[in-house]
């Protein structure tokens, strides 16, 4: 709680200096290899998400504090909580754009902690899977996107790639980074496609929703878009796709918000309804837009926070969130109704609150929207309407409907629990007193650090009878009727979404259902269990791989002429080729043990010929040691069943991998025959054997000296395999004991 | 001296290869294993010697005198006992094998 | 399996074999030899003695575990290759000293590691295997 | 080529020979105990072999080799024998074993 208070003051500070320009720089080399830099910039829009970072974390913090009074794990709340709150700092304040990334995804990491903090709960663990999976997934996009933008940019700076907007633009990667970057943030903010988590993830603890899930974390995607906005922004395709993106999320959102019968996931999905707002709002590059963008940035979450900490209060004192039993609790608790009350109003836009002028610049932003003016305008009230309604439903049912039967007694919640909710609300309604102060000082810097030309914009409550001010008087009237016919509405929407096919839940565990049966059928095609499969595959691939790459960089000049070779060569090479073919044709495996001795004598013979009495002995001692350690085995190998040797397909294909095999084989050594063995090496050492090691064994030499390295290794894995084996053998008897 | 290493390495030669006949003629396991042991041991030795003769050096004389006694200490021992684990798993004897005294003893 | 010729033949060979396998090991330098070749003949002589009489037989004369033998054998390489670094020449350098006229050295130790690691890995298994049956 | 060159030549034949033999043994062996002479055999027939060519290329190393392999050549024999034992009774030759 106290880094969040420092965090706070050391922001407001700051609120003085910052404009655009001269932001705040500190930069410190990371990884200089890749030119990745500890930069941290602190401009106008990173300040606004500062502050709410800090603001935010200071209250909830607080709130926290009572809400876990007596919890078994509170300290790992606040690790966590503390790791969340550093990392989103860092994310928003980051100047480089791999340092941002890393930020990116320690917030996705804490927030599955968060999420699955209760995680007794089943229903938590699934949720903060699948949280963690989505905007995983989506950091992965986003990683991809950073890289190439990167890439593009020539630098990692955000800064300086601000500044390159137009070369981004044009740069044939564009489109690939746009995608990339849109599916980071389209995942994390959950918009339309990948919404379904948020509404999961109020599984998580009310502080951990009030904190994450609506004045910070989702708030990440928007940030990146709006950081990237200078560089990205600019062309259709930005634009169409946020705006549309945006609408589909925040109707959506606005609409199951009144189906939801349990308060905090109504809260979910009206945040669902203002990240979509914001992204709508993003496409635009009129300045008046972005101002209406980050405007309702800072409303929504001040009341958005006030409304889920108000919510756990609630759950905490009252001890349940459906909207149907909670009523008339105004005298039980009434300091978190009157925050609620200020907070719904905010919410719902009334002209003193921040709220208010959030929803008018709103408007204004969306008849300026460039692409679809009405498209956006009629989104953004029909969106808003049904927001009141629920500001509604919100406030007034819990507080003052009829009295509900709560399953506990309803008492005020402890002061801290109350200082948070009732701070924001008030500072909704200060914040809305003094709009030129707040314009000014937070608003405009923000835009500015967006938008390269220089920002004018008045702040005033009051614009006078405009356009904007007829559709908030509309909003309000459509929002009063929808609160008034609540439930019909909500079985309306009820029958509407049982209708359709497909929901964003269902697919996502349709989705990792395939994918977790199809790496079980892999695994049991591979990992059959039998020796021969693995055998078989393995050399499969190699000939496979060799005959390709010989194949395409042309078969090596072979040289066949034998003539040579003495006669006796040719005998030993007959009896190994003889030796090969018993072993194949034996029936019982005492033939084939013999015949492999009788192989192996062979190879040691071509040594010998070859003049290389070294490797003779070694390849005779190891010949002799495996037909022993064979001897030893075979008693206790089963029946040498006959079915695995005779059948036909078995067969069939053993041997054409194993021609396949031989053939590549023969062709490579012949092609290395035949260019001459490159003497260079056998020189050096000749030279220097005496000398440098002071033996004449060269291979010996080599072994234990020169690339003493590699037999080192060669040791460690024959001390491990020795050991292998003796755990495989020795094991059962001791289990048996 | 090369004559005498000529010849000897011949002479074994043949006996190794009189052995070899011999193993593939002789009809049961008894008499195989006479022909392997005594033959292919001499042969051998015969070699050696032979190789000595060929390269007149004390290194090589010790190293050939040093595989003869190892092939003429070992191949009786594993002769015996592989004759001796057959005959103990009652492995078939020539038809006209006249007197067996392993059997009568027992 | 018990054969008087086999046991009285073995007393012998045993040791013959280990004697041959330490001179393979000794002059592994200058001719056909060495740690590795050493090893497995050691080991076939091992072998042969727990054919002959029993893997209880084995152990005693190995008197310390083959795994444990293995251990040894590797931290032999490794102090051989450490001695190099020690003196600051770069890990596993050759370093060579005269005692009393005969050349002694790091490989040699090397060599020895190689050599009782082979034996150790070898009979870890062949006794695993014999002492089952 | 002197005589001692004909000689070599004569002795590599003669041990093919011996080999060849050894082979068909293995092959048509009827018993195992047949098919572990035919490899003791072999291995003897390999330390002759090593000790022509160390004649015939005059270099000591290989008999080296030869004296290895006398050492240890019986070995083989030796784990089979005791396989034999252990596993009793050697079916009528006709009949191949199946283990």
């Amino acid at each position: 709680m106290l880094i969040a208070l420092v965090g706070f003051v050391l922001c407001a500070m700051r609120v003085g200096t910052v404009t655009g320009e001269d932001a705040l720089t500190v930069a410190r080399p990371w990884v200089p290899f890749l030119g990745v830099d500890f930069a941290f910039r602190l401009d106008g829009l990173s300040m606004v998400f500062a502050l709410l970072v800090t603001g935010a974390g200071f209250f909830v913090a607080l709130y926290a504090q009572a809400y876990f009074k007596g919890h078994p794990d509170r300290g790992r709340f606040f690790l966590f909580f503390g790791m969340f709150m550093v990392a989103m700092l860092g994310l928003v304040l980051a100047d480089d754009l791999l340092l941002m990334f890393v930020f990116w995804e320690l917030t996705t990491a804490s927030s599955f902690m968060l999420i699955g903090f209760s995680h007794d709960l089943e229903k938590a663990r699934a949720s903060a899977r699948q949280a963690l999976l989505v905007t995983g997934a989506g950091g992965l996009a986003l990683l991809a996107g950073v890289v190439l933008l990167g890439n593009a940019a020539g630098t990692w700076r955000i800064s300086e790639i601000i500044a390159s907007g137009d070369l981004i633009r044009q740069h044939e990667h564009y489109i690939p980074i746009l995608v990339l970057v849109f599916a980071g943030a389209f995942t994390k903010s959950a918009q339309f496609p990948f919404h379904f988590w948020l509404p999961n993830a109020m599984a998580a603890p009310t502080p951990v929703s009030a904190y994450l899930h609506s004045a910070t974390m989702v708030k990440g995607g928007i940030y990146l878009l709006a950081r990237l906005h200078p560089t990205l922004a600019g062309t259709p395709e930005w634009a169409w796709t946020l705006t549309v993106v945006g609408a589909i999320t925040a109707v959506w959102g606005a609409v199951l918000s009144v189906r939801a019968t349990d308060l905090k996931v109504a809260l979910a999905w009206t945040t669902v309804m203002a990240l979509g707002t914001l992204t709508l709002f993003l496409g635009s590059e009129a300045q008046i837009g972005l101002a209406a963008a980050i405007t309702f940035l800072l409303v929504h979450a001040l009341y958005k926070c006030a409304l889920f900490l108000v919510v756990g209060n609630l759950d905490h004192e009252a001890g349940t969130r459906e909207v149907g039993l909670l009523g008339g609790l105004r005298r039980a608790m009434p300091w978190t109704a009157a925050s609620a009350f200020v907070a719904a109003l905010s919410m719902s836009g009334f002209p003193p609150f921040l709220g208010f002028l959030g929803k008018e610049l709103k408007y204004e932003g969306a008849l300026a929207v460039a692409s679809e003016p009405w498209l956006a305008a009629g989104a953004a009230v029909l969106a808003n309407a049904l927001m009141v309604a629920m500001a509604g439903v919100l406030a007034i049912r819990p507080f003052f409907g009829p009295k509900g039967a709560t399953p506990r007694e309803a008492h005020e919640a402890p002061f801290p629990m109350l200082a948070g909710p009732l701070a924001m609300g008030a500072l909704g309604l200060a914040l809305g007193l003094m709009p030129p102060i707040v314009g000014a000082g937070l608003i405009a810097p923000a835009v500015q650090a967006m938008v390269p030309e220089s920002v004018d914009l008045t702040f005033a409550m009051f614009h006078g009878i405009t356009a904007p001010l007829l559709l908030s008087v509309l909003t309000v009237t459509l929002g009063v009727i929808a609160y008034r016919l609540r439930d019909k509405l909500r079985r309306v929407i009820d029958a509407f979404v049982g209708a359709l096919p497909i929901t964003g839940d269902g697919s996502y565990r349709r989705v990792v259902g395939w994918i977790a049966d199809g790496a079980e059928g892999l695994t049991r095609i591979l990992q059959t269990g039998r020796l021969r499969t693995y055998l078989a595959s393995s050399f499969a691939v190699i000939a496979a791989t060799l005959a390709y790459v010989l194949l395409r960089n042309g078969l090596p000049p072979l040289d066949l002429d034998a003539s040579g070779v003495p006669f006796h060569k040719w005998g030993v090479v007959a009896l190994i080729a003889a030796g090969v073919v018993t072993v194949l044709l034996a029936k019982t495996r005492l033939v084939a043990v013999c015949a492999l001795g009788l192989v192996g004598a062979g190879v040691a013979l071509i040594f010998v010929l070859y003049g290389a009495p070294d490797v003779a002995i070694t390849q005779l001692m190891v010949d002799i040691l495996v037909v022993a350690i064979l001897g030893l085995v075979l008693p206790r190998l089963p029946r040498y069943e006959a079915a695995d040797g005779t059948k036909r397909r078995f067969r069939l294909v053993d041997a054409t991998i194993a021609t396949a095999f031989g053939l590549v084989m023969a062709t490579l050594l012949l092609g290395v025959a035949s260019v001459g063995v490159d003497r260079e090496i056998t020189a050096f050492y000749e030279a220097n054997s005496v000398p440098g090691a002071l033996g004449r064994n060269i291979v010996n030499v080599i072994l234990v000296d020169f690339r003493a390295f590699d037999t080192m290794g060669e040791v460690v894995v024959l001390a491990v395999a020795g050991l292998a084996a003796w755990a495989l053998l020795a094991r059962p008897k001791e289990d048996e004991a | 001296m090369t004559m005498v290493a000529g010849v000897l390495l011949l002479l074994g030669a043949a006996f190794v290869a009189v052995s070899a006949l011999g193993l593939v003629r002789l009809p049961d396991v008894y008499l195989r294993m006479h022909s392997v042991a005594k033959a292919g041991a001499l042969g051998c030795g015969l070699i050696l010697l032979g190789v000595v003769f060929a390269l007149p050096s004390v290194a090589v004389l010790l190293r050939v005198v040093g595989a003869i006694l190892f092939v003429f200490v070992t191949t009786p021992v594993a002769s015996h006992l592989i004759g001796r684990a057959a005959h103990r798993t009652k492995s078939a004897q020539w038809e006209r094998t006249i007197v067996d005294e392993w059997t009568d003893e027992q | 399996m018990k054969s008087l010729i086999l046991d009285n033949t073995m007393r012998l060979l045993v040791w013959l074999m280990l004697a041959f396998s330490l001179f393979l090991l000794w002059r592994g330098h200058n001719d056909p030899g060495g740690g590795f070749v050493g090893g497995l003949v050691a080991s076939i002589a091992f072998a042969l003695l727990g054919i002959g009489r029993g893997p209880e037989a084995v152990r005693s004369a190995l008197r310390i575990d083959p795994r444990t033998l293995a251990g040894v054998g590797i931290a032999l390489a490794l102090v051989a290759g450490i001695w190099g670094s020690l003196l600051g020449t770069s890990f596993l350098k050759g370093h060579w000293i005269s005692v009393g006229g005969l050349p002694l050295g790091t490989p040699l130790l090397f060599d020895i590691g190689v050599y009782l690691v082979v034996i150790g890995a070898v009979l870890t298994v062949v006794l695993a295997l014999e002492e089952d049956t | 080529m002197t005589f001692l060159d004909y000689a070599i030549d004569g002795a590599f034949a003669l041990l093919l020979l011996a080999v060849l033999g050894a082979f068909t043994r293995v092959v048509r062996g009827p018993s195992l105990a047949d098919r572990v002479i035919a490899l003791d055999l072999l291995a003897i027939a390999l330390v002759a072999f090593s000790g022509v060519y160390a004649a015939e290329s005059g270099e000591v190393a290989f008999l080296d080799v030869s004296l290895a392999l006398a050492l240890v050549a019986f070995f083989t024999t030796i784990v089979f024998a005791r396989y034999i034992e252990q596993r009793g009774t050697t079916p009528p030759p006709g009949k191949a074993e199946t283990r």
